[in-house]
């Protein structure tokens, strides 16, 4: 037990500091996240009703394609320069280096935009009942996001053009994250009770960090052979 | 013979040159600041009182606003000189000058987010004005994280001064399609400046706060120089022999 | 250390349509290197691939101590140290930090002094806090080959180590692997070069 | 002019092979758009009347991040394994090399949304009069944004972080085409003329292309020191 | 061939903190071959790059036939041809096509026939269909040293060629690289290996 702590442990601390190292990572999927809800407006034009309509839309989408674009590196650079392959010899189970590497990309890419969402609720003038909403749901949903997403990252890991084929394949499995995401928001809007929806999310993050880490070291060791 | 600007573009003529000036602009900032200030706030009419006292924010906000979008062109201006003549200064002038104006712009947008608030009700809204401010901001922000995620010096000058330079091609395009999403209509739409139609009085104080904030902007800048000076210097002869270098080697 | 062998039986790789070998069956024990050769392309990365367990063969066994490693996995990995051709090391980070973490992966949490050690006998000196990508190819290759120099594995199994570096490096390189033997470890190896090992217990395999 | 010419056609074909090669790259970018879009009316609820407003920017934001998502490797791999050091030693202008890998990029991602887009307009359920005006904007638009995509891509290249910090610094530049380019679709909405709309958009892609090539191929150079 | 000259003359490289060499000058004319020499890191490639010009160097002047390359850039990238660290080769294209696109990019069209030709000299006959991807490190190695086989460059630029090879492979590779200089042609290569070269214009430089 100890032995896995400390090398979940150093995993997680080399992920972060490698983050930090390229410096700009850590703060660019939060101004991807912010630049997609800032183009919207641009696109759609600016009734103010329609903005306040499509913002949980809007803000789950941007949310889903922030932590899917880095995603696609989650073992990419590890399986190029060969680091994948020493942490398959390693005697402890995989699915430790699987959850280190999930919570890193947690860390790095769900928390900012939980901590950032207050912005877009200003931008999208919501009321000051969803701001909370707004954030519940993200903490709760984005864990999911991630660990689904390292399935598909394990699963394409290696294919040329891997990085759309990852897209084609956890968008989908993403949906309910992403229907009960902006559910919830929505529901704040009319003061529908939340509770449901958080119930749900947590639900689904559970699910999925109880299967993830298992199935993503399965689709590590076939990607590898 | 004219003067020899060349010699001063080499960093060990500009550095104690610049030292020299920075007192003085600094000052020169805090006097007119001071003083558009007061203008602003207790020399000027009660003009739009129907506001309330929050409109006396324009005499940051529009100075801010301005300054942001003339510090680009600074920008952009010395990454060209940089890129044609391939004079290190420049290169420095311009990464210097990026993080001001990102500041300004930020400025203008929280200053003009707070006036809003008091006088529309709301933090924000989608006005082109606004939009294409917040679009200076992301340019901004860009540069400076194109720069930081560039070790080699070199290149970290020449690839930010592209897209410096790129960026202020497009910024007019920008400001002409958020601030006219139809071009249908814009066409035959002329653009109103409100500069004619405000008050003498209020526009002299802006132009002061607008002074004040460019000879801030010049200390700044020149600070800022000084430093990436020393540090990319750091293992010539003349920056080690410089006092304030010595001392410190004597001390550690 | 214990008396550890390593056993591949009547192993068969196919790759593509080619039918790289057939019932090879080789053993080293410790106190053994086996020197693989053969030409490029002949299938020497895939049979350590194989001996690795990173590549399982088409037919045929491996065995550690007797039982097969896929069965017994975490035990063997224990006493495994695999380098191959790509370095696996983080252009990002540096050499002192890339060693911790493949330390790390190893089962290994050593003290900085002796990870300092190490970098030091692989003429890293100087270089320990520079990221690994402001290197040269050979300081690089040098990054992953100090692991050589903090394990407790007793099977290395390298892939062209020798590639990229230069004589020095060669010869500081020849030596901790002769001194691995000697203390009854048991080492896999090939390369191109020519290189001079002293140890007795030197056995050569020729494929293709 | 006729070695040019040569170069130019033999690394358009090479792009294109590389992609059928890659098989998921070809048809990845085109699911990607048609998922984006589709994500949407599920985030934000199927109200008609919302969905009818909001797909001029939803089919325009998805085309930027779709075209956005491959542009990151428009130079990545030839940089990774050296194909580029040997382009910059040819003795033709390195921007024909540019030219071609922009035109194999925009065969490979901008045409595929072209013809794929009535298919959106169903989704949406938008008249048959904005069809048409959908497939123009998209023809002459997407040009402009594989063309403004490549400088950022060659800005950025070889950055650690460099997919997100290439989505900073380019999304920015596309806002232009963005808003024209919606812009046109709603007006075709109402009836209104949409040629004014039009030739912005092509003056975008013209002067793109006219300016792009030379300052993609300064920072290849100044990435590649 | 016409009689050439690439000089440099007082170069200095700084890589980061660290000055790599000062005021070198060499100069390599038609029939012969400057071997560079160095342990690791004492910037051989850096060297090489910068003759190429794909490298500024912090000071002095790179001269090819009399005239500055970075003036002349076209009519000595016609001349040239350098193989680097990288293989500059397309892991899911064939040996030919891969072949056929470096060729492009040097300036040449040569017929099927010479690229198959090539191919076969460098011994990947069996090969030429195959995606690199499948191709052994050695073999890879191989598709990028195929050019050597068809070009007109006069200057070839070649960093470690040997790397990865087997013997028959660097016997081959040194007999074209001789009979380039005997057809009066330039070379400067680096590498850690022993080589036999055995035309008359060698010259050796030993950096650091
Ligand atoms: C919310 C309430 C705001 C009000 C009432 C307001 C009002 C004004 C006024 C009166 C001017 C001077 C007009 C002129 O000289 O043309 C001005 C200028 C400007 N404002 Fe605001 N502003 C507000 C918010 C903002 C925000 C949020 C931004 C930016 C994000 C902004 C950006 C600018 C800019 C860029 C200018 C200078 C434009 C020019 O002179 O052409 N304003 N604003
Ligand atoms: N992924 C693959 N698919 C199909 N064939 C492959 C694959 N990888 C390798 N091969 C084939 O297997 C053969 C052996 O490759 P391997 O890498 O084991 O050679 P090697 O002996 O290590 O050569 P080298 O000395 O060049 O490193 C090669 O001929 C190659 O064509
Ligand atoms: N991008 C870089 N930034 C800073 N320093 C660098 C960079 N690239 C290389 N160096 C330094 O330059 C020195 C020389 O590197 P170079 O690659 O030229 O060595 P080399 O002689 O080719 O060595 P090798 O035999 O290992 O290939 C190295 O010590 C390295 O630390
Ligand atoms: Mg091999
Ligand atoms: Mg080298």
């Amino acid at each position: 037990m100890n032995r896995m702590w400390r090398l979940f442990r150093i995993i997680v601390l080399r992920d972060l500091l490698l983050a930090f190292r390229r410096r700009t990572e850590i703060l660019m999927s939060l101004f991807f996240f912010v630049i997609v809800v800032s183009l919207f407006p641009l696109g759609i034009g600016v009734e103010q009703q329609i903005l306040f309509h499509i913002a949980p839309g809007v803000v789950w989408v941007a949310a889903l394609l922030s932590s899917m674009l880095v995603l696609e590196r989650l073992f990419a650079a590890d399986y190029a320069d060969g680091t994948l392959e020493q942490m398959l010899l390693t005697s402890q189970p995989l699915s430790i280096v699987v959850m280190a590497k999930v919570c890193a990309h947690w860390l790095l890419t769900g928390l900012p935009l939980v901590l950032i969402s207050p912005l877009v609720a200003l931008q999208y003038r919501l009321g000051e009942g969803q701001v909370l909403p707004m954030m519940w749901s993200l903490l709760l949903g984005t864990p999911a996001l991630s660990m689904i997403g390292a399935i598909g990252a394990a699963l394409t890991l290696g294919l040329r053009g891997g990085g759309v084929l990852l897209s084609l394949l956890i968008l989908p499995l993403y949906i309910p994250v992403l229907v009960y995401g902006a559910g919830a928001i929505a529901a704040a809007a009319t003061n529908a009770p939340q509770q449901a929806y958080y119930m749900l999310l947590g639900a689904l993050t559970v699910l999925s960090m109880a299967l993830g880490p298992w199935a993503t070291s399965a689709a590590l060791k076939f990607s590898l052979e | 013979m004219g003067i020899n600007w060349f010699r001063y573009a080499s960093p060990a003529s500009f550095y104690p040159l610049a030292g020299k000036t920075i007192p003085w602009f600094v000052a020169s900032a805090v006097l007119l600041a001071i003083g558009g200030l007061y203008w602003g706030f207790f020399e000027t009419p009660n003009v739009l009182s129907d506001q309330k006292q929050y409109y006396r924010i324009i005499f940051v906000h529009v100075p801010a606003a301005w300054m942001s979008m003339w510090l680009y062109v600074v920008m952009a201006g010395w990454s060209l000189v940089g890129l044609v003549f391939n004079t290190r200064l420049s290169f420095m002038v311009a990464a210097a000058t990026a993080p001001t104006g990102a500041i300004f712009t930020f400025l203008a947008l929280w200053t003009g987010a707070f006036w809003g608030k008091t006088s529309w009700g709301t933090w924000w809204d989608w006005d082109p004005r606004m939009t294409s401010e917040l679009i200076l901001l992301f340019l901004y922000i860009g540069y400076m994280a194109l720069q930081s995620a560039i070790d080699d010096v070199r290149r970290a000058d020449r690839a930010s001064a592209v897209l410096a330079m790129v960026g202020l091609f497009t910024i007019p395009l920008i400001y002409y399609s958020v601030n006219c999403p139809d071009p249908n209509q814009c066409a035959s739409l002329h653009q109103r400046s409100s500069m004619k139609s405000i008050e003498s009085n209020i526009l002299w104080a802006m132009l002061t706060m607008t002074l004040a904030f460019w000879l801030y902007s010049f200390a700044v800048i020149l600070k800022r120089v000084r430093n990436i000076i020393l540090e990319r210097e750091k293992y010539t002869e003349w920056v080690n022999e410089l006092p304030e270098i010595r001392s410190q080697q004597v001390r550690s | 250390m214990a008396d550890a062998v390593l056993q591949a039986e009547n192993l068969t790789c196919i790759r593509g349509d080619r039918r790289l070998f057939s019932d090879l069956s080789v053993c080293v024990r410790s106190g053994e290197l086996l020197y693989l050769q053969g030409a490029n392309g002949v299938g020497k990365t895939t049979l350590l691939r194989a001996l690795c367990g990173l590549l399982y063969p088409d037919e045929g066994q491996i065995s550690w101590n007797g039982k097969p490693i896929r069965e017994d996995g975490e035990e063997f990995f224990d006493h495994l140290l695999y380098i191959g051709h790509q370095s696996a090391v983080k252009s990002e980070l540096t050499p002192l930090e890339n060693l911790r973490v493949s330390c790390a992966l190893g089962g290994l949490y050593p003290e900085d002094g002796m990870l300092w050690l190490a970098l030091e006998r692989v003429g890293l000196r100087g270089f320990e806090d520079l990221p690994v990508r402001m290197l040269s190819q050979g300081q690089q290759r040098r990054v992953s080959l100090a692991r050589l120099f903090v394990n407790n594995a007793l099977l290395w199994v390298l892939d062209e180590p020798f590639n990229a570096l230069d004589a020095d490096a060669v010869v500081v390189l020849q030596e901790v692997i002769s001194s691995h033997i000697d203390q009854s470890g048991l080492v896999v190896l090939t390369t191109h070069q020519e290189v001079m090992l002293t140890s007795a217990g030197v056995r050569h395999l020729r494929l293709g």
